[in-house]
This record gives structure tokens, sequence and C-alpha cells, in this order.
């Protein structure tokens, strides 16, 4: 493992808080871009030999996570003319501080699992884990379309940090397959978010409750 | 044979005068000098040869019920041995035909008197079906105890079989199943306590009040078959509470009929000194009637 | 020939997204299930189906869910051309590309022995039925779609990071790491518990979710009630087949490992809690398409119960794939023929339906009473060999609790569903000229065909596939 | 050979209803074609099953055909031919254009399903058969769907049947785990675990007892058959309800050695059922509520029997067995005939008179002659007095319970000897029931306009009917002729009597049955002539009623139905809880007032419907679960998983 690898991770941690303390949308979303460009770079970290596939990956990680789907977003939010401010369901410092208690428990939580000699120390698993965490606290505490989009995109980070530890195992065809699909699905995502602020003339989901016993 | 032919003429014969002799005894309590003894034989004479009336609302079944209750009545006395000569008709399993014959003979009454469509007779049906509902199963516990004794489920063995040995065994029992049957007996020739053949306020009638539209010949045939019924009832009594036997098969004749003579001195005695009960008692006591023959039952068995 | 069950589908989407007239392109639909339905054959018949060194595969398993899925998109595909010239209002160039690219995601799914590949395979799925759902571009249809999607990516998330799990689990070991299938189950023995657990915990609450397992069911009824009836019958059955298949895959890793005790009381949880939560919701429930939904989460609860009794059951939960998907199939279809003619789903509207659609109304009864166990109908025949199973097991708890939900979820359904079919019509009949046509009513016929032949007799060649499959899904170790 | 004969006929009775499709609605062909197949079935199926009883019982795989079969069979090929006889008139297809096809479709479903049961030899075969005959008989009673009180006693129909069904995969299953086959074969001593047979036998009792209406599982009955149309009720309660106790007698001959207090529960189940039933038939004044309740009583003296036997089984008691088992058998017959003929005669009065409600009704035996006859023969036979066949029956059950005193030697069980008064209360109250209907409804002054313009039922209607007495008359006075087949079901059911049991005619004076029944009919031929002459020879004279000096009797003034019954509803009121609906205090000289008494159905009303009505609140009180908010399912999915990692 790289010695590299965990300064960052503590970044992308540090970077989970900011979005769910910041209260701006666009804050939130830089924060998802840098985390997605930091994780493009540890995937070259990653790696014991850096081969043109590993590059190719990074390359595409960043675009993707770091450039376009950011874009995207921003694209989103400027169409849809709306207050830019996130519509947090419970308070910014109740969510820090679940943020905490989540990170807490993800660490707790992976000193159970049995860690490979080679990785014992390092940060992935509790900082993949937690990240994991963190999205699922914006997807379920924040109210605006978007940052449930954003919330499921940190989902998938956590899940990319875990990916790091079998890069071996995860051959060159699925990582790219599972960075298409991301993109295709936040691609429909942002249709939908269209959609609803059409038609709804909002992106709070807390309009999208019609359908209900 | 000879006895099979005394048994029929008994059966046709014998019934009327039984209500002569009651009404005799009640005449005598009552201090009156009261009808002659043959009193019945006359009035169902004339009976036959009166003219009849029937209801326009009525129809077969109106005539019918007469019939069947007379014909039932006389197939249930060839079923009871009289005396302690077996029943020309005996086979295993005959005590409940015996039952089931009056069942047949009480739902043609009951429908007659409902043909007619008159308030009181209705009244009337519906009490003699209710009632008979409550008799009917203290009429079984009583057969359970005599088959118990007598192991056998024929009338004749029945009750020729145990006596007077059984009163050795089981008086207790026996004398449960003879009140509870005497009850029975009451109820269901509507004597006083329970019924008043002759009262005339039809609100507190059961029988008497099923039958106030038939006239002529028909009425006459209610008569007698009542009367059959009284008797061949009485005979089932008689055997559980005076089983004296002779040795000789005629004198055996003798000692029955005056035993069923007895019997309804003790019916008009227990109608003059009793009064009626009210309507709502009468369940009462065919409840309690039913809980002596069942305790009976329970005794045998315990 | 992997290739191709998987390309042509792909090719017709690309050739129907192609297609100007609007007439012919649902067409389309057909023409590519018949060829699908045509390789399968070939596939079965014995034609060697490997790619990608050994990704791509067809074992017992995957031929059972294959050939039937392949069939139910055939008969769903007849369905298609008449029920969109019904709705010639709506353009259809997207949905009928998305059927078709739906299809080819779901034989990928059931031919990937790579669970990174059938992961992808699987999210594609989701996306390529999101516009299906969004088909009526209504607001209703809107939120169903938007919960459809999120709920499905998220659950399909953590499925991912299931397969990861389980890639170390063997890592872990000091073995090479590996995501194939087979490989897996061949380490299966000495990877490590804890991984091990969680993976399958991972994988179960993922897949689940697409399978719509209680309690991350939430989006079935509002998807199913929104979308046509004919999406919604290709989801109740195909979808969530393969959906299943992946589940059972990784349980037949935990059998493997030895690990099956844990993975079946796990699965007789989610079971009985499935068919539970369906059952609560399907009392009283006034919307006959949700009550279908309901009713396809009961039933995905049936399928896990019986893999969690194992034995005999297993047997039965594969019968009971393809029993409960085609009686889906009629009742789906049936169902959105009622909602054309009465222009609502609602109980409060439609009623009398046997008198307005003498042929959809008798279909959509006869469905209720095959789906409910009633025999013959084919569910018939799979419930009940899952119950012996369970006794055979000695499970009898389960048994009765079986019973008793099956019990409920009757009187919960025949409700509503009599409340429809019977009566006179109400006055909402006239809303709309729509009348039984041979188009959209001899599919469901043919569908309620396979239901009552499924329930009286199970063709030989059917038979050895269901025993081969039990057999290898059984025979992990 | 016979087998397939009896095949042919339920195929000819599957598919009589399917041509009547093609033909017009309003024309009457199809139907007669449909009568036809039935007829040639019924003949066809009948021939069959006679003919098997000349041969070794037939037990394959699919298809198993003894004794037991055939004496179920008899009146599942009779009672439904004559009944599509019946619809010739009752249900003509230009009466009824838009569901008398449907209606003659099911009732041949049902009754080839109905056959089909009785020879199925596999419990596979058995559900199917079973699940087709129940859904058929679902929709009959539907027939009229149009009327939410039909669809209404469908409904509780439904969930019954099916509630019934789920205890039969039960039973089945349980079977299978002790056999290892779907075979309907004997279970071996050896493989009985004691807890496996119980459970067997009292998953069969509850889920055959649903079928066959025994108290308190009767809920469905009164309702359902009060609002089929009559040549369906007829079908119903003559046959339908029977197959639940050859479910019930199936299973009981499968069971090796049953511990006594089977015998015992069935024996206290029959009696209840019995004694309940009669009494809560009392309480009706729906002509065919009345005869609904009846069924249930009738199915409690068949299971009184049914115990008999099964304690004589368990005790070793030849002649229990074979006293109670045939009674009940026999008892079978006879319902199936005496009940079907009163609910065509029911049928006919209320194709009449357009109503049900007795109290309307009265004076139709004038206008009705035929029909006001064949009902009183069927209130006769379903009272069990002689000479029909009712009586017949009940006296060999009456035998078999005496005989558990002990009488006939062996050992004794004397708690079956209190069903004897029981089995008598019961009858005793049967006769006050039928009179109570016979004479409201037949008898006095007509009721209501309704009653006046009775008319007759047309022939194709009373053929049926009377061919019906004649099979009554039959049995009641040639039970001898019968017997040998009811032995043949009892060696079916026992067959280690098959060897040396002893016959029916030794155990039961069935001769003297005969004799006293010639007897009785020639004494009343006598006297009802004896009778007319005096009378012809006195004159008779025409007059209206003498209502005790009553100057103007009405019809108004007739007892009705529910004050007939009023003092016996009042001794039972603890159980049957009348609703009296009476005027309060009145004025003087006050206007017009109501009085109504009704009494409800008690598991029905009293309790299913209010714990369906609790269970329906508690499910919806859930509902907050799925509130349409993302985020809270989101939450679940979060939390489910949290909990399944922590499962170990």
């Amino acid at each position: 493992m790289n010695q590299l690898l965990d300064p960052i991770l503590v970044a992308v941690l540090l970077l989970n808080f900011v979005a769910l303390g910041a209260s701006q949308l666009r804050t939130v979303i830089h924060a998802l871009a840098l985390q997605g460009v930091l994780l493009g770079v540890t995937v070259v970290l990653a790696h014991s030999t850096v081969t043109v596939g590993v590059i190719l990956m990074a390359v595409a990680a960043i675009a993707l996570k770091g450039v376009v789907i950011p874009r995207m977003l921003f694209h989103a939010i400027r169409e849809v003319v709306i207050r830019r401010e996130v519509e947090p369901i419970i308070g910014f410092i109740s969510s820090l501080l679940l943020g905490g208690v989540g990170t807490a428990l993800a660490i707790l939580f992976s000193k159970t699992l049995p860690i490979a000699h080679e990785h014992i120390g390092s940060l992935v698993v509790p900082a993949s884990l937690s990240t994991v965490l963190t999205g699922f606290l914006i997807l379920t505490t924040r109210a605006k379309a978007i940052t449930q989009v954003v919330g499921y995109l940190v989902l998938e980070n956590g899940i990319f940090i875990f990916g790091l530890l079998l890069v071996e195992a995860m051959p060159f065809l699925v990582e790219l397959g599972v960075l298409l699909d991301l993109f295709v699905a936040i691609f429909i995502m942002g249709i939908i978010i269209h959609r609803i602020s059409q038609e709804f003339s909002t992106v709070s989901t807390r309009k999208l409750s019609a359908l209900k016993e | 044979m000879n006895h099979v032919i005394v048994h029929i003429v008994l059966l046709l014969g014998l019934p009327p005068l039984l209500l002569g002799v009651i009404g005799k005894t009640k005449a005598l309590f009552a201090g009156r000098v009261g009808p002659p003894v043959l009193q019945w034989y006359y009035d169902l004479a004339k009976l036959l040869q009166k003219g009849s009336v029937f209801s326009t609302t009525t129809t077969w079944v109106f005539r019918a019920g007469p019939v069947v209750g007379l014909v039932t009545a006389l197939l249930a006395g060839m079923l009871v041995p009289l005396g302690s000569h077996g029943a020309p008709v005996s086979f295993s399993g005959d005590l409940i035909l015996f039952a089931y014959l009056f069942g047949l003979g009480r739902f043609f009454t009951a429908s007659a008197a409902l043909d007619t469509g008159s308030a009181f007779e209705g009244m009337g049906a519906a009490r003699e079906v209710t009632f008979s509902c409550l008799a009917e199963p203290a009429l079984f516990f009583g057969f359970l105890v005599l088959a118990k004794l007598s192991g056998s489920l024929s009338l004749t063995t029945m009750l020729n079989g145990p006596f007077p040995s059984g009163w050795g065994v089981a008086g207790a029992s026996l004398v449960l199943v003879a009140a509870s049957l005497f009850i029975v007996v009451l109820v269901e020739n509507s004597r006083i306590p329970f019924d008043d053949p002759n009262t005339h306020l039809e609100l507190t009638m059961i029988h008497e009040v099923m039958v106030l539209d038939h006239s002529g010949p028909a009425f006459g045939m209610i008569l007698y078959g009542a009367a059959v019924k009284l008797f061949v009832m009485g005979a089932l009594l008689l055997h559980i509470v005076a089983p004296f036997q002779s040795g000789n098969a005629w004198a055996d004749w003798g000692l029955f009929v005056a035993g069923m003579l007895a019997l309804a001195v003790l019916i008009g005695v227990v109608e003059s000194v009793m009064a009626r009960f009210r309507l709502v008692f009468v369940p009462t006591f065919l409840v309690a009637a039913c809980l002596l023959s069942a305790f009976g039952i329970v005794l045998l068995l315990r | 020939m992997a290739w191709l069950l998987i390309v042509v589908p792909l090719l017709t989407a690309a050739a129907a997204a192609a297609v100007p007239s609007s007439r012919w392109r649902p067409w389309l639909v057909p023409l590519g299930g018949l060829a699908h339905l045509v390789l399968v054959g070939c596939a079965l018949a014995g034609a060697p189906v490997s790619a990608f060194s050994g990704w791509l595969s067809l074992d017992p398993l995957g031929k059972l869910v294959l050939m039937f899925v392949s069939v139910l998109f055939f008969l769903c595909a007849l369905y298609a051309p008449g029920y969109l010239a019904l709705r010639a209002d709506r353009p259809n160039r997207v949905f009928c590309a998305c059927l078709l690219a739906m299809l080819a995601m779901m034989t990928l799914v059931i031919l990937s022995h790579h669970l990174g590949l059938m992961w992808v395979g699987m999210e594609a799925t989701t996306l390529a039925t999101a516009p299906l759902l969004f088909f009526n571009h209504n607001p209703r249809s809107l939120e169903a779609t938007w919960k459809y999607l999120l709920i499905g990516s998220v659950g399909i998330a953590l499925a991912l990071l299931g397969s990861f799990f389980l890639a170390y689990s063997s890592l872990h070991e000091g073995l090479e790491s590996t995501l194939l299938f087979d490989d897996l189950v061949k380490l299966a023995p000495q990877l490590s518990r804890p991984w091990l657990h969680a993976a399958f915990v991972l994988l179960l609450v993922g897949y689940g979710t697409k399978m719509g397992l209680a309690p991350m069911h939430t989006w079935k009824p509002d998807a199913y009630g929104e979308a046509p009836g004919l999406v919604g019958a290709l989801l109740a059955g195909g979808v969530t087949s393969c959906a299943f298949l992946a589940i059972l895959r990784f349980y037949q890793i935990c059998r493997a490992a030895n690990e099956t005790a844990f993975a079946r009381e796990i699965m007789i949880f989610v079971g009985l809690l499935s068919m539970a939560v369906a059952a609560v919701f399907m009392v009283r429930q006034r919307d006959f398409k949700r009550m279908l939904a309901y009713s396809s989460v009961e039933h995905m609860g049936i399928l896990v119960l019986g893999i969690g009794i194992g034995g005999l059951a297993t047997f039965g939960a594969l019968l009971h794939l393809l029993t409960n998907g085609v009686t889906k199939g009629v009742l789906f279809l049936s169902a959105g023929n009622i909602h054309r003619a009465y222009g609502s789903k609602l109980t409060d509207d439609v009623r009398g339906a046997i008198r307005r659609l003498p042929v959809s109304g008798s279909l959509f009864l006869a469905g209720f009473l095959a789906i409910t166990g009633s025999p013959p109908g084919g569910p018939f025949i799979s419930e009940f060999t899952i119950l012996n199973g369970a006794i055979g097991e000695g499970k009898f708890v389960v048994a009765g609790l079986f019973l008793l939900l099956l019990a409920i979820v009757f009187v919960g359904m025949g409700a509503t569903v009599l409340r429809v079919v019977q009566g006179t019509p109400s006055p909402q009949a006239a809303a709309t000229t729509f009348q039984d046509r041979p188009q959209v009513v001899v599919p469901i016929l043919v569908f309620l065909g396979l239901v009552l032949l499924l329930g009286v007799y199970l063709p030989p060649p059917l038979e050895s596939m269901l025993r081969e499959a039990a057999a290898f899904l059984e025979g992990g170790r | 050979m016979s087998e397939w004969l009896v095949i042919l006929g339920i195929a000819g009775h599957a598919l009589s209803g399917v041509p009547g499709l093609f033909f017009k609605r309003d024309g009457d062909a199809g139907q007669k074609l449909a009568v036809v197949l039935a007829l040639m079935g019924s003949v066809l199926g009948i021939a069959g099953a006679l003919g098997s009883l000349r041969q070794p019982p037939i037990a394959g795989w699919v298809i198993k055909m003894d004794g037991l079969s055939v004496i179920f069979l008899l009146p599942i090929f009779l009672v439904p031919a004559l009944g599509s006889i019946y619809g010739l008139g009752y249900w003509k297809q230009a009466e009824h254009p838009h569901n008398g096809q449907r209606l003659r479709l099911f009732y041949g479903l049902a009754t080839a399903a109905l056959a089909g049961i009785t020879i199925a030899a596999n419990s596979i075969l058995f559900l199917v058969v079973w699940e087709i005959m129940a859904l058929s008989a679902f929709f009959l009673i539907t027939t009229e769907d149009e009327d939410p009180a039909v669809r209404e006693v469908g409904w509780v129909y439904l969930v019954t049947t099916h509630t019934a069904t789920l205890f039969l995969f039960a039973l089945f299953a349980v079977m299978r785990s002790v056999t290892g086959s779907f075979a309907l074969t004997a279970l071996p001593d050896t493989a009985v675990v004691p807890g496996a047979a119980t459970a067997i036998f009292l998953l069969a009792v509850i889920g055959f007892g649903f079928k066959a209406g025994i108290m308190p599982l009767h809920m469905w009955l009164p309702g359902a058959h009060a609002m089929a149309p009559s040549h369906v009720s007829a079908l119903m309660s003559g046959v339908l309800i029977k197959i639940g106790i050859y479910g019930l007698v199936r299973i009981g001959s499968l069971l090796p050695h049953p511990p006594v207090w089977w015998g015992g529960l069935l024996l206290a189940a029959g009696t209840i059922s019995g004694v309940l039933g009669v009494v809560f038939a009392l309480g009706q004044h729906d002509l065919k509520r009345l005869l609904a309740y009846h069924s249930i009583e009738n199915i409690g003296i068949i299971v009184m029997g049914l115990g008999l036997a099964m304690v004589g089984r368990s005790l070793g008691r030849a002649d229990y067995v074979v006293l109670g088992l045939a009674g009940a058998l026999l008892h079978v017959w006879n319902h199936g005939l005496f009940k079907s003929l009163l609910f065509l005669s029911a049928g006919a009065v209320i194709h009449a008179t357009h109503t049900r409600e007795m109290d309307h009704l009265g004076g139709l035996a004038r206008a009705m002659p035929r029909t006001a006859l064949c009902f009183a023969a069927g209130a006769v036979a379903i009272c069990g007095l002689p000479p029909l066949n009712g009586f017949v029956s009940e006296l060999l059950i009456y035998l078999g319970l005496f005989r558990s005193l002990g009488i006939g030697g062996g050992t004794a069980w004397a708690g079956a000897a209190f069903a004897a008064p029981a089995l008598a209360l019961i009858g005793a109250l049967a006769v006050a029931c039928f009179v109570k209907a016979f004479g409201t409804v037949f008898l006095g002054a007509a009721r209501s306009e309704h009653a006046r313009h009775a008319h007759e039922a047309a022939s194709n209607m009373t053929g049926p009917m009377l061919a019906l007495v004649g099979c009554c008359l039959f049995i009641g006075l040639a039970p001898l002729l019968v017997a040998p087949v009811l032995e043949q079901g009892v060696h079916a059911w026992a067959p280690e009597l098959a060897a040396d049991g002893p016959a029916l005619a030794t155990l039961a004076p069935l001769g003297w049955v005969s004799v006293a029944g010639l007897v009785l009919i020639g004494l009343f031929v006598l006297g009802s002539v004896g009778l007319a002459e005096r009378v012809r020879a006195c004159g008779a004279a025409p007059a209206g009623t003498w209502d005790c000096g009553y100057a103007a009797p009405g019809p108004t003034m007739q007892y009705t139905s529910s004050s007939f019954a009023q003092m016996l509803v009042g001794f039972f009121a603890w159980v049957l809880r009348p609703r009296v609906l009476a005027p309060g205090e009145q004025p003087l000289f006050s206007g017009a007032t109501r009085f109504r008494s009704h009494v409800p159905e008690l598991v029905l009303d009293g309790v299913l419907r209010p714990s369906f009505r609790f269970g329906a609140k508690i499910t919806s009180s859930f509902r907050f679960l799925q509130a349409g908010s993302i985020h809270a399912y989101l939450v679940y999915i979060v939390v489910f998983l949290i909990l399944l990692l922590l499962w170990r």
C-alpha cells in the first residue's frame, strides 16, 4: 500500500463532512467534484505497478467523477431556476453530528472485520464504509432531488474506495462498465430532475409523495 | 295366539273405560254422581253418527290428522307388552319405533290444527310440539335405564325381563324413571296438572285447543286415539311400578286390567287433588323429568 | 452463441430506435423476442454457450431462468403492438428500444458468471426500465420512476459493495482475489467467514431491492401501479427473476462454504417478512394494480422462503419462479386491459368488469384464483411443493405461518378482485371504447394456458431442467 | 370396465354446460341439450357405480373405486340430474338470458368434480377436483351477482372454502411426510407417530368440517343455500356438503387404530351440530335458511354415526362400527334425497310466489297440492319418522348408541349412550320445526298477495320432486335391499370386518321396519277410507273456521312461523340471541305498529365479522409505513441492512 494513500483518504473523509455541513448547493457539489478527483488519484496509488490501463482508468474516473458529473449537476441547478440552498430535513449541526457518529461506527465495524496483513493499518476500509454511511445520510436527510443525487454519488465513492483493495480482482472492463452505469444513471436522474422541476416547479422531493397508501 | 287376540281386544276396547274411570273418580272426589263409567263409549258411538263441519280453509291434512293420530297410537299399542304377556309385535329396537310413531302422530295432528288457520289452534299446536320436545329426551333416558337393566332393546324383554328382580338391583333408578315417566304420561296425554282436557279457557289448553275445529266422526277418532295413547303409555308405566306376576297366564290378564284401572284411579286422584299449573311451569316439570331419568341412568352406570 | 444472445436484442433495439414509423416499430419487439427465443432454443438444444473465458456461460440454473425470461418476454412482446396501437397518442420509440435493451441486459445477468459483470447488467436493467415506467409522462409516473431509479440504484450499489466484500473475503485468506463465480464456489471453504456473512447480507439486501423483498420493496407498488401492465408483467416476471438468480448464486457460494444454516435462516426470515408485509398492505387495497405489486412482493417472499427451507422446497421455489411469472403475466395484462376500459384503477370506479370485458374480466379472476394457489393453477403445485418441503424438513411453525399468510393474502386480494369483476358495470365503464380485441387478449389466453398446463402436467423436459437446476443449487457440496 | 362407465358419466356432466355456450341466449335448445347430456352421464355413472360393486375394488394410482366411492357416487349422479330437469322449468334460459349458460356450465362442472373427488386416488388429483368443485359452487352461488346480498354470501363462501383448502394442503402434506407418497393409502401402523396421526385427524376434521358445515364451521352455509337458485341449493345441500363427510370418512379409513377420544370428539361435535342446527332452524323465518340450518343438523347426525363407528374401531366393537357407519352412510343418502326434495319444493314455492319469507305465505296446499304433498313427504322423512327413509338411518344410529351401554356383550363405552336422548331431542325439535314450516307455508289461509296468486309448478319441476319422494319411500319400506351396498361401504372403511364382520341385517330389524311401514300405510288407508265413508254417510257442511266465537278471523290472525317457534326460541335464547324489534309503550287507540324478530347467525355475525373488522383495522394501522416519503424508504433499507449485519 502506498504511503500517500492514507492522507488522501483523510481528505476524502473531511470532504464528506463538508458535503454534510455546507448550506450552499454549489459548495456541496464542489466538495463532491474534489472528492472525485482525489479518488481518481487513489486509483494510481492503489496499483503497485502503474500500467496504461491504470492511467486510463484514473483519467476516466477523474473525468467522470471530477468534471462531467459535477458539470451536469451545475447545469441542472442553472437550468432549474431555484434557490441555491440545500434543504436539510434535519439541521446541519445534527447532520454533522450524525456523520461523526456514522464515521465512528464505520471504523468500529471495520475493526470487527479481519483485514489482510498487507492492509493492516490502512484507512481504506473505514474510509469507504464511513463514506457509504455519509452517502446514506445525505440521501435520507436532504429534501432536494439534486442533493439526493449527490448522496448517491458519495455512496458510490465509498464503494469505489473499497474497490481499491482488490484492483487485481476487478478487471478493467468491469471497472469501466461500473463507471459507465454510474454515468448513465446520473444522466437519467438529471433528465428526471429536469422533468420534476417542470411538473412540480420545484426539485424538493417533499412534493413527490402522491403515491402512497 | 289367543293372547294376541286378547291383546288386540284389550287395546281396542279398554281405553275409553280408563277415561270413564278417571271421570268417575273425579266426580266422587267432587261429591258428584258423575257420568257413568261407560259414558265414553256412548260419546264415541254418538260422534260416529254425527254429521261433520269442515272449515273452508282446510285441506286433506285436516282429515289426515285424526286418522294418523289413531293409527299410530294403535300400532304403538301392538309394540308394548300388556301385563306379563309379550307384545304381538316385538323386535330388537322396537322401542325407537314406539317413540317415533307418536312423533308421526304429533306431526299430523299439529299440522291438522294449523290447517284451520285459527290463531287458537296454532297456539295449541305450538305448545304441543314444544312440550313434547322436552318429553322426548325424558322418555329416552328412561329407555336407557330399562335397556341397561334388561340388556335388551325390545320393549317386551325390557319390560318383562328385569322385574321384579330389577327393583332389587336398581331400585333407586327405577323410582326416578317411574316418576319421570309418570310426568311424561300426564303431559303427553294432557292431564291435570299440566293440561285440562275439559276446561273452557282455550288460552290455557294445549291438546284440546288443537281439535276445536274437528267435529263428528273425525272428532270421535281424535278422542279415541287420545284414549288409546293414554292406555298404551299407561301400560308402559304400569310395568315399572307394578311388575306383579301370578303364575297363571289368564290371571295375569286380570292383574293387568286391574292395574290399569288402578292407574286410572290414581290419575283421577291426582287430577282431583291438584290444581292445574300455570303454563310456564310445564317446561320446568318436563326438564325435571329429564333430569330424574338422566340421574337414573347415571346411577346405573356409576 | 453467448454473444448472439445479448447482441441480437441490442441490435433490434438499435433498429427500433432507428425506424421512423411508429406504426410499424412496435412489431420489432415481438420480432426481437422471437429471435431471442429461437437462439435460446438452440442454446438449450446444446449449442455451446460460453464466451470470455467462462465469464459468460450457461449453467442449469441459467438455462431455466433464461428459457423462462425469453418465453415471458416473447408473450409480452406479442401484447405490445396491440397495446401501443391503443396508445397511439404516445411516442413509442424509446419504449420499444428500452424493452429490447432490457431483454439484452437480463440475458447478460443470466449468463454472466462474473459477479462484477452481473452487477453491471443488473444496474443496466434498472436504467433500461426507468424510461418504460415513465411511459405515461404524467406526474405520478414521474414520481414512480424517480423512486424506482433512486432506490434501485442505492440498493444495487450495496450489492456492488457486497460483491467487493466477497472478493476481499478470498483475497484476505491470501488467495488471489477473484469475482469469478466458479472460482468462488471452488474456494468457498477457505473464504473468511465475517467477510462472507457481511457480503451475503449486503448482496441479499442489494439484489433483494431489485427483487422487491420487504422492506426494500417500497418502490414496487408505485412502479407497478403507474407503469403499463405490460411493463409490470416484465418487471414482476423477468427482472425480479434475474435478481433472484443473482441471490441464488451467492446462496450457492454460502452452501459451498458450509454456511447454509446462516443463509437459510436469514432467507426464511426475509421470505416470511415479505409475505407478511404484502399481506398487510393487500387488505382493503383499493388500487388493483398496486395490489398486484404487493402480490409480487409476497411471491418474491415465497421464492426466498422456499430456498431457505431447502430440500423439496428448493424444487418448489424454482417451479414457483415459473408459475408465478406466467400467472403474473395473466394478471398484469388483464389488469391493464381493465384499466384501459375504465380509465381508472380504483375499485371505487371499477365494477362489473366481467360484464364490461367478458374475456379480460374472467382472465383477471382466473389469474387471481391461480396466484392464490387454487388448484389446478400452476402456483398451486409450486406452493404445495414448498409446503411439503417445509413439513418434510420438520419446519412446522414455518409451514403454519406460510399457510396463515396465504390465507390473509387471499382474503385481502379476493375482496379487491371480486369488487372489480362482479356486479353491474359502474358508469365509468362507458368512459372508453376499449373492447376485448384478439391482439390484447390472445397473449393473456396463452399465459393462462401455460398456468393451467403447469398446474396439471409438468412436461418431462421442463421437469428434468428443474431437477438439474435444483441439483445444481443444492449440490454445492 | 365399470370405472370407465363412471368416467364417461363424469365427462357427460362436465361437458353438459359447454354446448349451451354456443346457442342463442334466449333459446332453450342449449338447456335441453344440457339436460340430455346430464341424464346420459347419470345413467352411465350409476350403471358403472352399481356394476363396480360386483367386482373387486379398483385401486390404481389415479383412480380408486371401492364401496365408499360407490355410496357417494350414487346420490352425486342422481340428484344433479333431477336438478337439471327441474331447471328446465325453474331457471328457463329464456327467463335468465345473461346467467343461465354460466349456471349450467358450472352446475355440470360441480357435479363432475364431486364425482371425481370420490374416485381420486392421490392427493394432487383430489385437491384439483376438490377445488374445481369448490370454485364451481362459488360461481353457482353468485349466479345473480348483480345483487349485493348474493355477492356478500358468495364472498363468505369463497373465504371459508379457501381456508378449508389450505387446511387440506396441510393435511396432505403431513400425510405425505408420513407415507412418503401422494397416494391416498392407509398409514402403515409402524410409521404413524401418534402426533402425526392426530394432526392428520384434526386437520381433516377442520378442513372437511368447513365443507360439511359442522358447527361452528358452518358459517358460510345458511346464506349460501338461501341465496343460490333452488336447484343449486339442492345440489349443495344434497350432495356437495356430503363431500366433506366423504373426506372425513375416507381419511378415517386410512388411520388404523384411532384413540377412543377421536370418536368421542366426533360424537360431541355431531351432537352439538345436530342440536344447535335444528335450534337455529327454529329461529328462522326465511324458508331456505331454515332448510339450510337443517342441513347442519343432519350433518350432525351423520357425524354422530361416524363418531360411534370410530369408537367401535378403537374398542374393537364390530357392531358399533357396522351400525354407526352404516347409519351415517345411509343418512348421507337419505339426507341427499329428502333435503334436495325439500329445496326443490321450496324452489317451486318461491317460483310461484317470489318470496322466501314464510310469514308472507300460507294456504298454498290448495293452490299447489302436488308441491304440498312433496314437501310434507320431505318433512316427514327429515324428521326421521316412519315409514320414510329418515327413520331407517336414525334407527341404525340409535341401535348403535344404545348398544354402547354394553348391550350385546363386550366392552361398553357409555359415553356414547348419552347421545341417544340428544338424538331424540333433535328429532322432536325437527318435528316442531317442520310442523312450523309446513304449516305456515302450505296450511291455513294466505297471508299476502304473493301467496294468494300462487300456481302449481310445471310438471318438469314436480316430476323430479315426485321421483325423490319415490326414492324416500323405497328406502323407507325396503331397507333390506340397500343393506348390502352399505355393508360394502363399511367393509371398505374397516377392511378387518370384510371377512367376519356381523351383517347389518342381523344387527338391525330391517325386515320389521318394512313390515311396520307397510302396516302403518295399510292402517292409514283403512282409517281414511273409513273416515271418508262415515263423513259421507253422516253428511258434511262447509263453514268458516270457528275461532272460539271471534266474529271475523282473518289471515293476519294466524300463528306465524315466528310466533309458532316463540316458546322454543325462548328456551334457547342463550345461544340464539334473538333480536326483537317490539313496539314500545302504545297510546290508547294506537295506530299501526310493527313487531319483528330475527335470529342472527351466531358465528358469522357474532364472531367472524367483528374479528375481521378488527383485523382490517390492525392492518390499516400499518399503512403509514408506505407514506410516499422516499427518505423513509431509504431509511428502511439502512436499518434492515444493519439489523441483518448484526444477525450473527
